[in-house]
């Protein structure tokens, strides 16, 4: 019945939080088009959130500045899906399609 | 124009509605093509109730295809009787008993009341308010007692005859008649409440669903369609026929051009018909309601003829062919609706699709007139 | 700017007059007819399916002259009859009713010369079956006598 | 196809325990009054269907006033008006969209055989909606009234249930000098 | 000027090449049996009896002409029908218009085609709203409408090959 | 941290230990369907099981606040408009293989298992110091920090937001014509 | 932190109860009311005026087939009705019925409602988007844009609520409104901001956008029946269109309680604590209250017509924020004033 108790180890959210990093970046790696993309980011973005929010529980000698670290993540997380879809729908209307390999004329 | 979707140019998709779909009363289909939620396109099919009505009327003798009249349209099926006996008592040379005229006019009126108020309640029910269309079949549940009274059935009447009328109106009618109008006088005033100041229905319906003169005379669209264009067009009044030239009203007409001119010509027509009904009781005059020798086989001379009432959706004519047998050789119905909603195609492009159904809503569709 | 404070102002008036209407009706009595717990009565011209008028024996009007049959615009009437030995008139022996394909347009019972036809007041008819609606007149004439 | 005098959806749920039975009742009461419609109106006897649901004669005290636009929502079609050859797949396939168990009423007398619109050598229509749908109750009339309407539903509730909840009305004649508008 | 005399003349150019005595009195539709098919030109039929005013026959090739000639009056198109008199083996074609104003003129154009080859101009370019009824009559009659955009079957459906108008036509 | 005994399952600590573990299997399954999944509004889907799932563990960490702004911004925001993206731009994505997507999957998987064993290590290996003050979640303590002794991040979050509205604006309008 | 846990679970038992027994009933009310807005009687026959429609049409459904048509998204599609369901459920946990009767006096409650009505809201894209249907796809978007436009000034409302009464905790919210009914905020005349002319607008606008919120109508646009036959629930049968019609209901009672909590004072009795009854606070006038916002509910729904999207987002930009906000603005002013 160790299991049960595990929401009291810090660890358990590390390891959790190093979890939804990897499932991210292995989104980012595998996925061919910029939504996917995106939203393997944001997978890694909550990997490190919970990072943070975790340490704002267990170690932080200020407890809300792991929150507020959070808050501002949120914020960026939100101001990059905005541009990344305004990029994605902008894309879409000048190539037609959103496959990343396929944007090579993108550059320049 | 009804081009082909040969090409279909990229982001646009077909969106099929109907046959069977809440707004289309019936079984119309139209073959939209959209961009998003505007309409790119589209294109009406008809024909998933085509009833044969002309082949039938060759089949049939004179007084044997009167029921059908019924069926064409069966909103105003008065109005069809008219305009089928018109034409009939036209080719045969029947003259009406003056009676008969007067009842033929109450009673015209009183289906197009009824037809409106089907309108109105599925208009409403269209844009998505449902109340006034319980409140408008709770009016017209009081026409079609009066109506029943006297014809016997409630929606597919077969009252007139060529020369005059099944039977005579009694004292009941008359009486339930003026309080049906003193009733609908208030619940008019109720409408112009509930529905026709609502601020919603004025955004949906104003500066929507453009229908112009230039579009009406290439499409021949009549009626309030017609009327809500700014044309002063209706048959009653254009070519007088039966006892109306007696009458004193006005023929609603505005100029806006836009599903809500519509909407007023036939709120309007409703109280003009009120009007008729008053006075054609005040001036009934007494007498036979068929004439002294009814005639008993009806044989028109071979020839065209032509006779156009005016219907609650419009010019409803037609054109007979007869070669002096029991049967027209052929009949022809020039249904109203049938060249409303062709303009339809054109003049929903580029619409939101809400809008387009509200536009559709505004041209009163009956489905089966269309297709006859 | 001063319409888009009258349009607020007035758009909302609109929305409360409708209110108001629609309120004044909700506790009003229901203009409902309890339709199998009460029932209108039918007027004396309501047009139900025909049915044979008969004399104060019982037995139909009808002489069997097919003018009903050759009235009907869809063909729903059919009829026989055989002249009995010695007799000079027709007498009925059968008069089916295709109820299914009647307009009821009421041309049989005008184009009838002799009173023998004349429409029922059955208004609520409904089956699971079919044939329940290809009516035996003559049949039903009997079982009213009865 | 055609009639038969009990649905089969529930013939064929094996009856063995009595506690079955029961349920089944209940369960089929439960489906009998609350028969949803499609809506789906064809011709002159929609209209008709319209008044049956509109205040006068009021389909919701009977709890089947709830028409649905989505085929996958409604128990009941009711088939108002005349079939022409180009409707019947459609109507086929909106049939076909319906969820177990449905039934269908063939309201006036072209859904029932044709109507008036049948003579010889007619090339538009399908004689009666019984020739590609399984049809439970027949509602004759051109058009019916709203009550017959009311009857059909009954009918196909006595058909679901095995019971009839109310009499049949007796039509009567109005006095001639009638005391009603 | 009434409208129905300005249409008279207008139309009446089309026939200027005709022998004058070709415009029969109306009496020729009176006939109990008539044997030949009257000819083109124009009649002014009396209202109270027909129900229309101008009765116009014309060759296929000049319709055009005079539905624009119709169209620049002001009229609108009421409706197309057709006729098919399969004793002269022949087809007629039935174009009626009508006008808005309160100068009544219902004008009615006809043309007949033979049987055999039921071809006739469109006049969808001029009058839009006479696609469906060209549609229309395309599937009752056959009739082949040259130049119109979207010829297949309107009320019928899209794979029907008959035409049920016609006179010999067994279903 | 100081061990407490083992709860057993049917008590209410044992209940709040399954309600962990439920979650993370409900975060985890979001967070592989979002990394996995071959069609984009699946992806999604994932995503958004994965960040209430998130929001759970903030629920746990002692903080409601961030719990429901995860709730609120990632589900409420950041999905709905990856999801407009997605029904504007991309239907689908193309199942066709190209060389180079073959070797991604294998070469994906071996870097996140990499940066995934290093962190775990990491995690496990240190001696994390344990603080005394345990956060109260409050949201006043959160809106006090944010406005005084951070007030600079604030601000900064302010004016990427604005930026990020203005700039988005800008690009989509530039791609009409 | 346990032992509220446990609360939760056994709140969400209870809440689905109270919510489950609330969507069939108000459907009930709801098929009664259309009636007598519209003279006619409504369900009569099954049960007492027609009381045991709801379990009827309940069972009906429930014993019907379950049709999943070809081509959808099968996961997505059996996911979205209990998603539509899951989010109201949970929002239920914080309300508060009474100043003891709370299931989970969560801190910051008012946020929580606002995050699960956005869960639900997913719920509608993923149904239509799952459907593979061209309605429910076009009644997806809309569905969405038409969140997206009623949260912000939803939220800015709740905003001036919130600073008002300082906190975001909804039992605060009604403990600032006690006394009598011109204690709450739907009053220009409060103790905290003065004179605050808005205030009445403000109770507007939060009860449109509730409306809005909830698809009903007339904002029903996601399922406007005359244009997009069902809406998102086009392609859905059996329990999965009951799960989402009882989850309209149950989003109707959460968008309710919002209302009654923000500004009609909650669970205070409008007279105030006079002291001769013993229990002027309880969860009675909670109830009657929301109820009483229902009503109006269904009364609007039967009485108009239906908005087009550009209306409703019309309205929203060009109406409500720029009201709600210049209220924040003023009402921010006022408190520093006073």
């Amino acid at each position: 019945m160790a299991l049960l108790s595990i929401h009291q180890y810090l660890t358990t959210y590390l390891v959790f939080g190093a979890m939804l990093f990897s499932l991210g970046v292995y989104g980012l790696v595998t996925r061919k088009t910029l939504i996917g993309m995106l939203i393997a980011a944001e997978l890694m973005l909550a990997g490190v959130s919970i990072n943070f929010m975790s340490f704002n529980r267990f170690l932080a000698p200020d407890p809300s500045v792991g929150q507020i670290f959070t808050l501002f993540i949120m914020a960026i997380a939100a101001a990059e899906a905005a541009i990344g879809l305004s990029i994605v729908v902008a894309v879409y209307r000048q190539f037609k399609t959103v496959d990343a390999e396929e944007l090579v004329n993108l550059k320049g | 124009m009804t081009e082909p979707i040969s090409l279909q140019p990229d982001e646009t998709f077909v969106l099929n509605v109907g046959p069977q779909h809440p707004a289309t009363h019936g079984v119309l289909r139209v073959k939209m093509t959209m961009d998003g939620e505007y309409i790119y396109n589209a294109e009406t099919v008809l024909g998933y109730i085509h009833r044969m009505h002309e082949k039938m009327a060759e089949n049939r003798t004179y007084p044997q295809f009167m029921p059908n009249m019924g069926r064409l349209d069966y909103l105003s099926a008065m109005a069809f009787n008219h305009g089928y006996a018109l034409v009939v008592e036209r080719a045969c040379g029947i003259e009406v008993p003056e009676r008969a005229e007067y009842i033929r006019v109450i009673t015209v009126e009183l289906n197009r009341i009824s037809s409106h108020l089907v309108w109105l309640g599925a208009y409403v029910l269209d844009l998505g308010g449902f109340t006034p269309l319980m409140y408008c079949f709770d009016d017209r549940e009081q026409i079609l007692d009066l109506l029943e009274s006297v014809t016997g059935s409630r929606l597919t009447y077969c009252y007139f005859r060529f020369g005059g009328l099944y039977n005579d109106i009694d004292d009941d009618f008359i009486s339930g008649t003026r309080a049906f109008i003193k009733r609908m006088r208030k619940e008019l005033k109720m409408y112009a409440k509930l529905v026709t100041g609502n601020i919603i229905l004025m955004r949906r319906l104003k500066d929507h669903g453009p229908v112009d003169q230039d579009m009406c005379q290439r499409y021949g669209a009549t009626g309030p369609v017609a009327r809500g264009s700014g044309i002063n067009y209706d048959v009653r009044r254009n070519e007088p026929y039966s006892v109306y030239p007696e009458f004193d009203f006005e023929v609603p007409v505005y100029g806006e051009c836009d599903s809500y001119a519509r909407y007023l010509v036939r709120m309007d027509e409703m109280e003009q018909s009120l009007r008729i009904i008053e006075q054609a009781l005040d001036k009934l005059p007494d007498g036979p309601v068929n004439p002294k020798k009814k005639p008993k086989l009806i044989k028109p001379p071979p020839g065209d003829y032509f006779a156009a009432v005016e219907t609650a959706r419009g010019n409803f004519g037609i054109r007979m062919v007869s070669d002096g047998s029991k049967n027209a050789y052929r009949l022809k119905l020039r249904s109203p609706t049938y060249s409303n909603m062709h303009l339809f195609d054109e003049a929903c492009r580029g619409m939101l699709i809400a809008d387009a159904l509200a536009f559709m809503g505004s041209l009163d569709l009956v489905i089966p007139e269309m297709d006859r | 700017m001063g319409g888009y404070f009258t349009d607020l102002i007035s758009g909302t008036k609109s929305l409360l007059d409708g209110m108001w209407v629609t309120l004044k009706e909700f506790p009003r009595r229901p203009v409902t007819l309890n339709y199998p717990h009460e029932s209108v009565k039918m007027y004396r011209r309501f047009r139900g399916h025909i049915e044979l008028i008969g004399d104060e024996e019982g037995k139909p009007n009808c002489i069997v002259c097919s003018m009903c049959q050759r009235a009907c615009p869809s063909g729903c009437i059919s009829l026989g009859g055989v002249k009995p030995e010695g007799s000079k008139k027709k007498v009925l022996t059968s008069y089916i009713l295709d109820f299914t394909t009647c307009s009821l347009c009421g041309s049989c019972v005008e184009s009838c010369n002799f009173n023998a036809l004349q429409f029922s007041n059955e208004y609520n008819l409904a089956s699971t079956r079919k044939e329940d609606f290809i009516m035996d007149l003559l049949k039903r004439l009997e079982e009213q006598n009865q | 196809m055609g009639t038969k005098d009990v649905p089969p959806s529930i013939d064929t749920i094996p009856s063995s325990f009595v506690q079955f039975a029961i349920a089944d009742k209940v369960i089929a009461l439960g489906r009998a009054n609350s028969l949803w419609p499609l809506t789906f109106g064809i011709a002159c006897c929609a209209i008709e269907m319209m008044c049956t649901g509109a205040a006068r004669f009021d389909l919701s005290r009977f709890g089947a006033e709830v028409f649905r636009p989505s085929p996958r929502q409604s128990d009941l079609m009711i088939v108002a008006g005349t079939i022409s050859n180009k409707m019947a797949p459609g109507i086929k396939t909106l049939y076909d969209q319906m969820p177990e168990p449905k039934w269908v009423i063939a309201l006036g007398n072209c859904a029932i055989s044709g109507g008036p619109f049948v003579f010889e050598g007619q090339y538009g229509i399908v004689e009666g909606a019984d020739k590609f749908l399984p049809v439970d109750v027949y509602v004759p009339g051109c058009p019916p009234r709203p009550e017959a309407l009311i009857e059909g539903i009954i009918e196909l509730e006595h058909k679901i249930t095995g019971w009839r909840r109310w009499p049949k009305v007796k039509p009567e004649w109005r006095e001639s000098g009638s005391d009603e508008s | 000027m009434k409208i129905q005399e300005k249409t008279k003349e207008a139309l009446s150019t089309l026939f200027a090449d005709l022998p004058p005595s070709e415009p029969e009195p109306d009496d020729a539709e009176e006939g109990e049996k008539k044997p030949v098919p009257r000819g083109n030109g124009i009649i002014e039929q009396d209202y109270l009896l027909k129900g229309f005013h101008l009765d116009v026959q014309l060759e296929s090739e000049q319709l055009l002409e005079a539905v624009q000639i119709i169209f620049d009056l002001g009229y609108y198109l009421e409706s197309i029908t057709g006729v098919d008199w399969i004793k002269d083996d022949q087809l007629e074609v039935v174009y009626d218009f009508s006008r808005y104003d309160f100068d009544l003129c219902r004008t009615v154009l006809r043309t007949r085609l033979p049987r055999s080859a039921p071809q006739l101009p469109s006049i969808t370019p001029i009058y839009t709203g006479a696609s469906w009824h060209e549609r229309e009559t395309h599937d009752f009659f056959g009739i082949i409408f040259d130049g119109h955009p979207h010829l297949v079957p309107l009320l019928l459906p899209e794979d029907a090959d008959f035409h049920p108008l016609l006179k010999d036509f067994k279903a | 941290m100081t061990p407490v005994p083992p709860p057993t399952l049917f008590s209410a600590d044992g209940m709040v230990g399954l309600v962990f573990l439920i979650m993370i299997g409900v975060t985890l399954t979001g967070g592989i369907i979002a990394a996995t999944a071959e069609r984009l509004i699946r992806a999604l889907s994932g995503i958004v099981i994965c960040f209430t799932g998130v929001a759970g563990f903030y629920y746990f960490l002692n903080s409601p606040f961030m719990a429901m702004m995860q709730i609120l911004i990632y589900v409420g925001a950041i999905c709905v408009t990856i999801s407009f993206a997605i029904m504007l731009a991309a239907p689908e994505e193309k199942l066709k293989k190209s060389p180079t997507n073959l070797l991604s999957g294998p070469i994906g998987f071996m870097i996140a298992a990499l940066i995934f064993a290093a962190m775990t290590m990491l995690a496990l290996k240190t001696d994390w110091q344990a603080s005394a003050k345990i956060a109260s979640g409050s949201v006043r303590e959160i809106g006090i920090h944010l406005l005084t002794t951070y007030s600079m991040v604030f601000e900064l979050i302010s004016i990427v937001l604005l930026i990020a509205i203005i700039g988005s604006i800008v690009i989509a309008r530039g791609g009409r014509n | 932190m346990s032992l509220t846990l446990f609360n939760v679970v056994l709140a969400v038992f209870i809440a689905i109860c109270f919510v489950g027994a609330n969507a069939a009933y108000l459907v009930w009310c709801e098929r009664k009311g259309a009636g007598l807005f519209q003279r006619r009687p409504g369900p009569m026959e099954n049960g007492p005026w027609g009381l045991l429609q709801p379990p009827i049409d309940g069972l009906k459904l429930m014993t019907k087939q379950l049709l999943i048509p070809g081509g959808v998204d099968k996961a997505i599609f059996m996911v979205a009705p209990v998603l539509a369901m899951f989010p109201a459920l949970i929002s239920f946990v914080t309300i508060p019925f009474s100043n003891s009767i709370v299931a989970h006096p969560i801190d910051v409650g008012v946020l929580m409602i606002f995050a699960f009505a956005a869960l639900g809201s997913m719920s509608l894209l993923v149904a239509g988007w799952g459907s593979r249907n061209k309605y429910s796809m076009i009644s997806s978007v809309r569905a969405v844009s038409q969140t997206v436009a009623y949260e912000i000034p939803l939220m800015i409302t709740t905003i001036t609520i919130v600073m008002i009464s300082g906190s975001l905790n909804l039992g605060d919210i009604v403990q600032s409104q006690l006394g009598g009914f011109w204690h709450w905020n739907i009053w220009p005349l409060q103790k905290q901001v003065g004179f605050n002319l808005l205030m009445p607008i403000s109770f507007l606008i939060l009860f449109v956008c509730s409306v809005a919120e909830t698809n009903r109508a007339p904002f029903d646009l996601g399922e406007a029946e005359s244009e997009l036959v069902a809406g998102f629930h086009t392609e859905y049968s059996s329990m999965g269109f009951g799960l989402f019609f009882m989850g309209e209901y149950a989003n109707i009672v959460i968008g309710a309680c919002l209302t009654v909590i923000l500004f009609l004072g909650g669970w205070s009795c409008p007279i105030g604590d006079l002291g001769f009854f013993p229990f002027t606070h309880n969860v009675g006038w909670f109830l009657l209250k929301i109820y009483l916002i229902i009503f109006v509910f269904i009364w609007i729904r039967w009485t108009f017509p239906r908005t087009t999207i550009y209306g409703l987002l019309n309205l929203s930009w060009k109406y409500l924020i720029p009201i709600s906000l210049f209220n924040l603005l003023l009402t921010a002013g006022l408190l520093k004033v006073f």
